[in-house]
């Protein structure tokens, strides 16, 4: 009821500059060599010859694993433009590789907590994990749910439903007796159990982790470390907006060349009106995803308007990511269902997408708040 | 009338029990005597398993027996047999057909399957490659092809079959309707997993199959003919139960919404409600077309049934992965296995949430079933055919 | 979180019975004659040479006015299946006619507190109107809101949104010293003012009610009104949902006409798969509507399971009617937008159907208590 | 480049405004002046109110005279005049019809309306059944049919109209494209009223309108192909501007939301949060178009613009109409009026959503768009078509 203005968009470039078309045609190509289809539909069934070259690629051949860290620490120095590209790049080849957990969430919280130590061993190669349950949005959405606890000098406490392991480095958010801190903790640690879990996504595990250890001195502490976790949360999550766009725009773009091909009662199935017209709707969704999502990354770039666009970018790509891989498994008939095909991959990560970094209802929530459209009070309705 | 078959059929049923009592006699001997006493389908012929009677009054007998302990046929192990191989071969089998099928098929010692799908031929079952010649020095006919989607297939003794015996007509003229040994040499079967890493369905690979002149059902080119009617029986045997408010699905949910107070969210609340809404639409619908199909008075409402039910199941159990949370980023069991039926309610919310991706494809995708809805029921113009008179051989593929 | 069983369904039936098949005959007849599309239309030019033949030929020539009226009081004692009858041709003809409002609605409150002598003059003819705004879907929901109150002998206030106007006999629950208490007040009594609104649904205006006038002794008080609104609203909005169900049939069955004649492109238009599958969608949603409807009607006619019964019939046929207005516009194209034609009646009534008797939102709500789906506890979300 | 371009136009602008101060200048004056000098549209050619530079640079010299106090020439007094019947005859007209035309067109002398759709020819424009015959005797055309849905025909001078020349080909080959006098006997426009009461639009009777030799545009038989440009000048139109965040339709029902506490509901909330955020995405992939067209590289992604801006337009006043509650039901006036442009904002919820049904109707139909973005974007096959190799006047009608 506050005459509170709602913040006003920026003119954000959204447009793709030549170093991002190149780095997208670069990562495009690694990834259509490592990634597949076989090797992805085995690692449901636990063999795995497909994570290790595909990162290999990215990170070594590339370099896309210090892409976000600094060059002072040894890294390329990018931002979350060029970061943008190569998640949609890899939404569109569904690849198991911890880009987004470690190249952007981990180092965005170790970058702006300046952790130059374990900056230089990412832009090495190294991977790391922030141990937090895959849904969380938010500091404040962190700081809602168990987890764990610092006391008589050591971190106990199990996290469950934890994205990006394994990995090398697991950062650590505690709720201490001062507030919050955060504490990096070897993955090979004594007293650090991390079990997986068989996963609805088998191209990005879920684990559950279980700390007992030293607790040492933390990296940061109270409101610094509310700050950069809600940076980096964000960060990612506007990240990950552009892997859902890269994903859904791979299940149109499939399921138009399967309906173009394919052929019942004489015609080319994608010749059925029916059928024209879903994938017109469709056309216009994944355009607006791939638009939101690039203005979501130029926000972060720029770092104007970063809530209300990395909300409404996570809140609409990942329906479109869902409502994409759906019809692309509904049109390409009983062909989509069967085990051998691309296409379930695309659902199952676009499932499992729809719930990292906060759903969609809660990002829909953070708008309600951002943008003065605020919930009906408690005796209403 | 119906009370005068009613009791009659009592009759029939208490002397069945008389002379057989279900606590002392061997299953299979018991299932014998129904057979013989015509109480296997009442609206089957006398002679084969049943009396002349309407349909409608098996179900009574099927209650009396199982209040009394008698075993029953294992009805869920043979579907394809009982509810399409039989009525087709009933409709369109000769009376040689029907004394050496219908028997051992209703007793379950001979099981069935169905080769219709191909990957050429889905929607458009008219399409089917698979050819049939004959081999003219035996009467024999040589099967070559390949179906999918074949459930039960590993299992079979016998298959109805649709093949092309005819590629120089148009497509529809040029098939004929087979009933072939699954035994035979030249049959192969292997799983087919699907996308929840189950193989429910097989494929079917055939290579200079020999099928008995005896076992090619109706004539030559009566194929197409035929075969609607053992889709049209599939039709019939959909959603003819009664239904608990909150059965299935929509329980599942409500469940869980119950179970877990701190994942509630007012957006999965607005979704719940409706949906739940939704299943109870469909549900009071469904008691409607049951109760129009007990007077004999289907209303086209049936049409849609399938329609609904397979979005509903999609959209509440997209619903339910979401509830969980991380926990709904978490699956029960890859392992490929080979279920006899979808167990929905038996796993977990990932796996209903992928294997009701198939309610709208399996059976008649949901697009053929609005194209059958718009055009039957609602008397628009079919799509503009281009095959329709062309010759099988000469259509692009 | 108490393991309170929800509500089993009953097993009502569905099917009409050989009077509902002649009812249904009867009244499609006096309403095709009476309700002529330029004579509606007109209507929202302020010219009414359709709601008087209308309401004669349904109240006098069928005697439908006191179809709920007992027999003991000079009406056809029938009940809700036979109103739910009625209803649906209403809105299949959107008839303007206070059938609804009058000899429903307030004609349920009537009988269910005795009230003889004016349940007489109904069945003679007259029409009531109950005044409460038109969204009331409960008697909860109408304490919640200002109104008239009662104090000093007289009854005053105002009560803006009333349907049901013009009619004779103004029902009135108030807001008394001891609780709720109903009073009947001539709509000619000195002190009443009624101005009727231009309306979006010119076949059901709305008023705002304005009263000043001596109290009088209430027809009843206390908990007697409040059970008796509960039920006459719940009876209301259970054959309300008739109406919304025969609505959705006519523009469906309308356009599916249109279609089959329309040539486009050389073609019949209803031949256009696109088109096509929508109307097998809508198909599949008057159907439902139709039955949740019967089971409406059914489950008041039996009283059981009535609050679950007429939640659902609410929620689900107020947006099928919609919904199948808005087609029913689109798939006219330019035609369905004119002025002369019958289709955008039907919107109206359509989207004004969906307030009242309360929103399929405020319905869904209503199940949420009903069926133990409790809403998210303020802390969380 | 482009910068000698602007410092050119700059000079230009100041030489204008110079030679004629818009603080003393006639309006009739300045505006001929300003055509004089090239700054009409600078992408026309020089002569003709042009310089024959890029389009995209008149929104500059546009800003540079309104900045200058200038008066404009009332562009939304002749939108089809501007927008689709300038291009046209400029693509496809003689020099005379240049000199003819296109100036008192440019400074609002002669205001356009547009004739192609028909009561049977709406979404299949090229179906037109409006002849028009040569008189042998003057060389004149006779024109007879009737037109639908012409915006602006009770104030125009002239209307483009695509009529019938020869119904003996297929249909889209016997078109022609004429430039007609709407001021010529036998033009009768008549107002259409529409579902919110007004009446935007008019019905064109026109009965033996005679339309000179030299208002034939392009050749006979053209008329299909020259329609094709005005179409696509008015796809080019939509969508131009710069769009603030909670513009339009969304900032209304926001409004609305934020002024009214006590009629939120939960339901309500999830709706407008999930259109706000699709208002959002439609502004943004909106801002991307308009980038892309100032670099030269027009995406696809424009294409889609009117459906989702449909879309949404009916949704959010959908919604709004819903917040209002019983005030919802309240409709602002009736009244036939006939308004030059459409009054989104300026009047109440009710309009809005009555009116919004039109936004997928005028201009392409939603379905006509889809079926374009699924053919010339998607490259998916056109629908069979029956219509091609008849003559127009052997189609079923």
């Amino acid at each position: 009821m506050t005459a509170q203005p709602i913040p006003a968009a920026p003119d954000l470039d959204l447009l793709p500059s030549d170093v991002e078309t190149d780095l997208r045609r670069s990562v495009r190509a690694v990834l259509a060599k490592t990634c597949p289809t076989e090797a992805l539909v085995a690692l449901a069934d636990g063999s795995d010859d497909v994570s290790g070259p595909a990162w290999s690629g990215l990170a070594h051949d590339l370099g896309l694993a210090a892409l976000l860290v600094p060059e002072e620490h040894g890294g390329a120095g990018a931002g979350p433009r060029e970061a943008a590209v190569v998640a949609e790049e890899c939404g569109r080849a569904c690849a198991p590789v911890p880009f987004l957990t470690s190249a952007v969430l981990a180092t965005s919280l170790l970058v702006r907590l300046g952790a130059a130590e374990s900056l230089a061993r990412l832009a090495e190669g190294g991977t790391a994990a922030l141990v937090v349950p895959a849904g969380t949005a938010s500091a404040g959405s962190w700081a809602r749910r168990t987890g764990v606890e610092v006391s008589g000098g050591r971190l106990a406490g199990e996290v469950r439903g934890v994205v990006g392991l394994p990995a090398d480095l697991l950062l650590v958010p505690v709720h201490g007796p001062d507030g919050p801190a955060l504490h990096l903790v070897p993955v090979d640690a004594d007293g650090v159990a991390v079990s997986t879990h068989t996963s609805l996504d088998a191209t990005r595990p879920v684990s559950d982790v279980r700390l007992d250890v030293e607790a040492g001195t933390p990296l940061a502490t109270g409101d610094e470390v509310t700050a950069a976790l809600d940076h980096a949360l964000a960060t990612a999550a506007g990240v990950l907006a552009a892997e859902q766009a890269g994903l859904a725009a791979w299940c149109l773009e499939q399921t138009v060349a399967h309906l173009s091909e394919r052929r019942q009662f004489g015609r080319v199935v994608g010749g059925f009106q029916a059928l024209k017209h879903r994938l017109a709707d469709l056309y216009a969704e994944v355009g607006q995803a791939s638009a939101v999502a690039a203005h979501a990354a130029a926000a972060l770039a720029g770092e104007s308007d970063v809530p209300v666009s990395v909300a409404v970018a996570q809140a609409f790509c990942s329906e479109v990511a869902v409502h994409a891989a759906e019809e692309a498994v509904q049109l390409h008939g009983g062909l989509g269902m069967t085990w051998e095909s691309p296409v379930h991959l695309r659902l199952k990560r676009a499932k499992a997408d729809h719930v990292l970094l906060g759903s969609p209802d809660a990002h829909r929530d953070a708008l309600a708040r951002l943008v003065d459209l605020a919930a009906p009070t408690p005796e209403a309705g | 009338m119906s009370e005068q078959h009613r009791s009659d059929l009592e009759q029939r049923v208490t002397a069945l029990l008389e002379a057989h009592d279900p606590a002392t006699t061997d299953r299979a001997e018991f299932l014998r005597a129904r057979w013989e006493a015509g109480l296997a389908w009442v609206h089957f012929p006398a002679g084969l398993g049943g009396l002349g009677l309407p349909r409608d009054l098996q179900a009574h007998v099927d209650d009396l027996l199982a209040a009394a302990g008698a075993p029953d046929n294992a009805p869920e192990r043979n579907g394809i047999g009982l509810g399409m191989a039989a009525p087709t071969i009933l409709a369109h089998g000769t009376p040689e057909q029907h004394e050496r099928f219908l028997r051992p098929l209703w007793l379950g010692e001979e099981i069935w399957c169905q080769l219709f799908s191909e990957p050429g031929a889905g929607s458009d079952l008219a399409a089917v490659a698979t050819r049939a010649v004959p081999d003219e020095s035996t009467g024999e006919w040589v099967v070559n092809g390949q179906k999918v989607w074949t459930s039960s297939a590993h299992l079979a003794d016998f298959a109805i079959l649709v093949a092309r015996t005819d590629p120089d007509v148009p497509k529809h003229g040029g098939l004929s309707y087979f009933l072939l040994g699954m035994r035979e040499p030249g049959v192969e079967v292997r799983p087919l997993r699907q996308l929840t890493g189950e193989a429910e369905f097989n494929e079917v690979f055939l290579t200079d199959v020999r099928v008995p002149a005896a076992q090619l059902l109706g004539a030559v080119g009566e194929g197409w003919r035929i075969a609607n009617t053992t889709l049209n029986s599939e039709r019939v045997s959909i959603g003819g139960q009664a239904v608990p408010r909150e059965a299935g699905m929509v329980g599942k949910v409500a469940q869980t919404w119950r179970a877990h107070p701190e994942r509630r969210t007012h957006g999965a609340h607005r979704r719940l409600l409706d949906l739940w809404v939704q299943a109870e639409a469909a549900r009071i619908t469904g008691s409607r077309v049951r109760q129009q199909l007990a007077v004999g008075a289907p209303g086209p409402e049936g049409s849609a049934t399938k329609l609904v039910f397979a979005r509903l199941a999609q959209e509440l159990s997209a619903l339910e992965v979401e509830l969980l949370g991380e926990d709904g980023l978490r699956y029960d069991d890859w392992t490929l296995s080979r279920p006899e039926k979808v167990d929905f309610t038996g796993r977990d919310a990932g796996y209903r949430y992928l294997r009701a991706k198939g309610n709208s494809i399996e059976g008649g995708t949901s697009e053929i079933l609005r194209n059958i809805i718009a055009e039957r029921v609602l008397g628009l113009p079919g799509e503009p055919r281009v095959d329709k008179d062309v010759a099988w051989k000469d259509l692009p593929r």
